[in-house]
């Protein structure tokens, strides 16, 4: 079972972009839609701030199966790695960094495969006097939402971020 | 331009509320921000913020409501927020932003908890 | 492992298509690079031909998982059901009629679930006498290069026609 | 306007090849139909298609070999694809059509296969 739909690559299609998964997530029933809104919203938002070729548009492909894939498009070269590293030199495989860092939590980014970045919260004891962060917390927010997130990194192809919730 | 942000002030509090805007969102959080930040300058410190009209708040949203605790910490005043639907409550334990806010069904209760 | 793009709706981006799938047949291995744009390529000149909506793109989305699962949507309202039923008539669950008829090869549609049209191949005794058909040849080499071939209509979001091979 | 296709004739039988394009598909298709016609209405019978310049065949493509045949047929002509690709062939496969055109590795072999 797929819903497949495109928008233009704006953050003023937010709105459309509720309005369809309202109907999605009467078919899905394994998460409600204040939940799948959020999640993919805050996906959606970041595939408009950070991807680079505005006039693509923004895939998005929502999968039933045992679990429910989300698969965003990412009309951009996507998220830089450190060291200006390409997300396919081998030597880039293995590295990871931190991502976001809130009071009690880091978002840890690790370059698995030559194409694949895979996203991870750290609890770490709260250290308080940490200023509490106004923005950096939509990664924070979809990784608590999902079992899975990663973003795909495809030559040719659109690149993709990746939740299975 | 109609406002996005209506403020009544009380002796002792003031309570912003939103009218006409339900997405509390990347598209409305800019303007809503500078509302609040011009509405708030003034000699006000302890507030209430009534999220009973807002049906959905993303990060960006969320980083405008500590925007704004913050600067009310700053002049050691309180904020609360007032109203705040569970579905938008369950989106604010996503943003592991929970034990940050105070929450508060209704503006009465908001006040008994203002002078406790 | 998913390739994404999508394309405007028309036949002249066949050319661009192949293209894409030079690379993609060469991470997707399990298939050779001409049928791979063969069966592609008829299924977006049909998306083309006979989807209505002129102006939205046409999707293509591979997934390489055991099987190799092709989406091309249809930016129109798809295959038109016998009787003028609409897909989603309970009454028209169950009704199968012939797509295609060649010397010796039939094409069935078959509405299975009440957004599933499924096709299949029925070979028939030659009735050499038969004219050779010139066209309606789309879906039978689709048949013959795949597992499984099902067009699925979707309220709200792309339809697509559905590859498994 | 650049022909998409060549004819050479000789006394039994002529020859049709491609220029300039490689693809005989939806997009190419109705015009090399309509210059093939062209060609073939004149007193030839017995027709070589030379297709060793073209890489891809779609159904539509297909489509025109397939309504040559049967002009070539009607008029008791032979239709013979001379240095067909394997690629090519695997997809005539697909089409249900090995057993339906008669092929030529190359035109030598065409032409004793005429005679034959
Ligand atoms: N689609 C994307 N493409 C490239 N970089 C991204 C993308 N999404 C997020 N990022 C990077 O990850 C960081 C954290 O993103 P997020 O948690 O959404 O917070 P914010 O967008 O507020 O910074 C961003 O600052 C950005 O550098
Ligand atoms: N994407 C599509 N949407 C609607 N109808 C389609 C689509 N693809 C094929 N069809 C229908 O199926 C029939 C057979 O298609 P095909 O085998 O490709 O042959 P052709 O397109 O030459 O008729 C078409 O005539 C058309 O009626």
């Amino acid at each position: 079972m797929l819903f497949i739909r495109s928008f233009p690559n704006n953050l003023v299609q937010t709105e459309a972009l509720a309005e369809w998964l309202q109907e999605v997530a009467v078919a899905v029933e394994t998460i409600p839609y204040h939940k799948l809104r959020f999640v993919i919203h805050e996906a959606f938002v970041n595939a408009c701030k950070y991807g680079h070729d505005h006039n693509a548009n923004i895939v998005v492909v929502i999968r039933k199966h045992e679990d429910l894939e989300i698969t965003i498009t990412d009309p951009g070269n996507g998220f830089e790695i450190p060291n200006a590293l390409s997300p396919f030199d081998a030597g880039a495989i293995g590295l990871s960094w931190n991502l976001a860092r809130d009071r009690d939590t880091n978002v840890i980014a690790e370059l698995r495969a030559p194409n694949t970045l895979s996203f991870s919260l750290r609890q770490e004891k709260g250290h308080q006097e940490v200023e509490l962060m106004e923005n950096h917390r939509g990664l924070i927010s979809i990784l608590k939402a999902a079992k899975n997130l990663s973003y795909h990194f495809v030559p040719n192809s659109f690149n993709y971020l990746h939740i299975t919730c | 331009m109609t406002q996005f942000v209506r403020l009544d002030t009380f002796p002792e509090y003031a309570i912003i509320s939103f009218q006409g805007v339900s997405n509390l969102d990347a598209n409305s959080a800019l303007r809503v921000k500078a509302e609040m930040k011009g509405l708030i300058d003034e000699q006000v410190s302890n507030v209430l913020i009534d999220l009973s009209n807002v049906s959905f708040i993303d990060s960006t949203g969320f980083g405008t409501l500590i925007s704004v605790l913050k600067t009310i910490k700053n002049k050691n005043g309180k904020l609360i927020l007032v109203g705040v639907s569970p579905e938008v409550q369950e989106l604010m334990d996503l943003m592991q932003l929970l034990n940050v806010f105070e929450l508060a069904p209704d503006t009465k209760s908001a006040l008994v908890q203002l002078n406790a």
